[in-house]
């Protein structure tokens, strides 16, 4: 089938949405992969962003920003932050949402603030970074409170970080039952879908393990470009290829053709 | 009615001085925040000005880049879909800039605990990682204590954390549409720019368009900034550009990436401060400056229709230069 | 497009039930409440009630009268101009019913606390008097340490006080306009119905007029209870009734006066029972009971211009019967 | 002059409002008092009341509720109560507010709540009143943040009380430094406005003295109707009468008269 790695992760990681469920995209690609489901499979999927923009589907293509113009042509409420994050998101009441990641670790946990020449756990110290990133946004309310999240990163050694220099959203911290005992009201990260495969957490260390590769891919590509140790199910699977109904309903969504790109 | 148009340039000269606690922004990281104010407050040099960036903007990236910003607060601060926010990320990876991070969610709940003034607001998020851990204010503490401490919950004896309120001197709000009073409404997301109008010490709009007070009695329940709280309004036109602004135009994704690329450097930036900031000083000498092609195309946005129902409420310019003198 | 219009009496049946916690109520003690829903309450013999109500109103009034409400927490418990609640007055004296106060500032934090799913919501009214000291729930604790207990705020060691929040298993919310989606308008103050739709655990809508979505994409800044919350619509026109509604109908003072002197008593309020509560059972029904001459005179309020941008999208009776058939 | 003694106490109220302020009415009578500033000398009041209605002016008469349809025909902006009350008045920001009380005490503490046989602060125990009045409402949050706020009652001996059955809404509690202590934002009870006079109260020990008395009635006219022994300025004056201006203007404000009515 043509289509770019981008595409196969946007709709492997769109499939992890159910109809019905309560949803909150982040920035860029992620929004792709979640408009794409509601189109796709899941209709009533009760999709919004952080700003508070509901019942909307993108036009024109890729959004410049999680509510612009893009975002804003076909809504049925406008509403803002305190709602979405807060009333929606924080409270434990959104049922799904996807994220992107800069930077990965085994358990989940996510940077998207800066990188360091030595992060501040190490250095016990918070130093200007080496390299700036975004900070969290709205992902450390949506990794706090989602009763569960997908992450989407592009799979290489560098991203995929034996520990991240810094925790903008929370995955299971340092595993195990760590996250309960912080109290978080979301259950945490549910699987991390790669530009290679997916990954999943152990139920009881947390520990993501690779579920399932992409059939251009293998276990082998995926273990080099993971910077841990990366575990593999014993029930190792290939993820299906995507159907020519999602591919067109993808490409629909992302009509600019942003995830066809390199 | 009071009359609170006035120039952009009294605007910034009136309510902006050197190390001032200044908030804007708006909807999303390239939509309606009021760049063009941050714009003048560079062409009249201001200094040292700590910064509320909810979320952060071009208007965060010019004047970060230009080293006028000591300190800055700020949930999101790139550009999303155009990287990151290149001035910006300069002036924090050299240490000019102290960035204090917190989730976008924590910074809407802070300005809502500043409308209040109460002296804490309940912290449910940016616990246990290194939003509450890493201080920019206190960076020798690792973890930190004191950016979000910890409190008890009196009923359940459980913990959470307490985050400080967001209480700016000044903020400039964009609005898609006031009347000369300052009642505005805003299309598209408010973001947290209804919660912000009550949080800050003072309120200056920046309004795309100025209609007649007609509008605010028909839809008063779209009216979510009151004239009660505005001090003054500047009307302006495109004062989002290169972002964009729901009903109105797009996001101009030229110049987006043209200014942040040359705000990555001190000499693009100089020459982007020559250009695009020392060039204008009237609105048709702003518009002049984006060009009447683009304004066409950008302006044939899918949003448009959502603008209709207020157009016949809309005054004219030379009506609203008047009313400038006046103010 | 989902389809979520039922009857009233489906929506009582399926989400009310002896011993629950019910929210209701709307902008002002006469104003905008989803009053015929307590009728159907009252008329489905509903018990136990624990209701907060935001603020009181003839709804409130008539299930206490009926000695249906365990429980109440609330603000203002009066009719305003028509005077204090005689039903619930006449409960609360007996010690029928526990009132718990608060001010009405007060209730509108807390359901914004229990829209945030926080264990508390800090305090700076009703604290050093009786609000705070007196706790129908714990009446022999005088003055009451548990109802809104001290705290520490973490930054400067200053004592407040921590409210309680609101969680109400249900709310029946009144609107303006709805979708048949649950996409809600309300016109005049929300008054505390954003917070309210948040923090309950089922939300069903009381709506005046239903209309098509395109209503709401026109004007998605005004839609302000959006359907991602909202379990049931129940289609009503005069749901407030006797009390008002803006831009659809004024308040009928002779019905408030007679109401609230009917309900003085447990003979009237058996009276009141049989006449406007068992008396009907479909809109046309309630309709009879209002009378036509002062539906008219009623419908004439000078609000009545509010409701011209969306009366092009109001869908016929007909086609929401159909609907209601559907559901 | 042709005026009762509620549009005298009306009147005496609004000249209590200055052109300019940001002020907040509550129910019925205080609300005909507010307005009727607002058209009479203070043209460019900034007045709204606790549903978030901004900009209105009543129209046919004493509004309903604090949010009607009589106060909603021309309003500039409808928010809610989070916003009236929370954001522009519990913060401290608003200059001033109008209240009534049921009962008062000589400390400007206000009663709205109930009448008690024996008040819980002297039976050590809340039981059932022996009548319910209304609640609070909005009123404790005005007395808490407003920077002033004045006080309408009707004078008699029931309502002045030396001590209130139950403090609805606080006015310098035990008088002195006690308000200060706990803390309010706001100032206090600059004045009460009764159907006889004027008490405003003493700059240290907080109790209400009388200020100044209507022409129709006289000292011990109030005093004999006031439940503690009410102290009377050395200064005490005359109310100047309504003029006639400012009485057409209030019964534009009421313009069903219920303020005429008795």
């Amino acid at each position: 089938m043509d289509c770019t790695r981008q595409e196969f992760m946007a709709i492997a990681t769109g499939r992890e949405l159910k109809d019905g469920e309560l949803a909150i995209f982040g920035v860029g690609l992620s929004m792709l992969a979640g408009y794409f489901a509601k189109k796709n499979h899941a209709p009533n999927l009760r999709a919004f962003t952080e700003g508070g923009v509901f019942g909307s589907t993108p036009v024109g293509g890729l959004p410049w920003g999680i509510e612009c113009t893009r975002l804003s042509a076909n809504a049925t409420s406008f509403t803002g932050a305190l709602d979405a994050l807060g009333f929606l998101v924080a409270s434990g009441r959104c049922d799904v949402a996807i994220i992107g990641a800069a930077q990965i670790d085994k358990y989940g946990n996510v940077n998207t603030t800066g990188i360091w020449r030595e992060p501040p756990w190490k250095a016990g110290r918070y130093a200007p970074p080496r390299v700036r990133l975004n900070g969290s946004g709205g992902a450390n309310d949506i990794a706090v409170g989602a009763k569960r999240f997908i992450i989407m990163a592009a799979h290489d050694k560098k991203r995929f970080a034996e520990r991240v220099d810094y925790i903008s959203s929370p995955g299971y911290l340092s595993g195990g039952d760590a996250r309960e005992r912080a109290g978080f009201i979301g259950g945490g990260p549910s699987a991390i879908i790669t530009t290679l495969g997916i990954l999943r957490p152990h139920p009881v260390s947390k520990e993501f393990y690779l579920d399932a590769y992409f059939p251009f891919s293998s276990v082998e590509e995926i273990r080099e470009h993971t910077g841990w140790d990366l575990k593999v199910s014993a029930n190792v699977r290939v993820v299906p290829e995507p159907t020519e109904q999602e591919l067109a309903n993808l490409r629909a969504v992302d009509s600019t053709g942003s995830l066809r790109k390199k | 009615m009071t009359n609170k148009l006035i120039t952009l340039a009294q605007a910034v000269a009136r309510y902006t001085w050197d190390g001032m606690t200044y908030a804007h922004g708006a909807a999303f990281p390239v939509g309606a925040d009021s760049v063009v104010f941050g714009r003048e407050m560079a062409r009249q040099g201001r200094r040292g000005l700590n910064l509320i960036s909810h979320c952060g903007s071009q208007q965060l990236n010019l004047l970060a880049a230009l080293g006028a910003v000591r300190r800055v607060e700020v949930g999101f601060s790139g550009l999303e879909v155009y990287g990151f926010a290149k001035g910006l990320n300069r002036a924090v990876v050299s240490g000019q800039t102290i960035i204090e991070d917190y989730s976008n969610g924590a910074m809407a709940l802070r300005f809502l605990g500043g409308a209040l003034n109460w002296p804490f607001v309940p912290a449910t998020v940016c616990l246990n990682n290194d939003q509450q851990w890493c201080s920019g204010d206190h960076p020798d503490e690792y973890p930190c204590a004191r950016k979000i401490p910890e409190i008890t919950d009196p009923f359940s004896g459980k913990k959470l954390g307490a985050f400080s309120v967001l209480r700016p001197q000044v903020a400039a709000i964009h609005v898609t549409m006031a009347d000369m009073e300052g009642n505005a409404i805003m299309l598209g997301s408010e973001w947290s720019r209804f919660e912000m109008a009550r949080a800050a010490g003072q309120v200056v709009l920046v309004a795309e368009r100025i209609v007649d007070q007609g509008c605010m009695r028909q839809y008063p329940n779209l009216v979510r900034i009151i004239s009660e709280v505005v001090e003054a309004i500047v009307y302006w036109p495109w004062a989002a550009w290169p972002q964009s602004v729901v009903g109105l135009y797009d996001s101009d994704e030229e110049h987006m990436l043209l200014m942040n690329d040359m705000l990555a450097t001190a000499e693009g930036t100089a020459q982007y401060l020559e250009r695009y900031v020392r060039a204008f000083q009237t609105r048709a000498e702003f518009q002049a400056l984006i060009g009447p092609e683009k304004m066409d195309r950008l302006a044939a946005t899918a949003t448009a229709f959502l603008m209709d129902p207020y157009r016949r409420w809309i005054l004219p310019d030379d009506q609203i230069a008047a009313l400038e003198q006046e103010g």
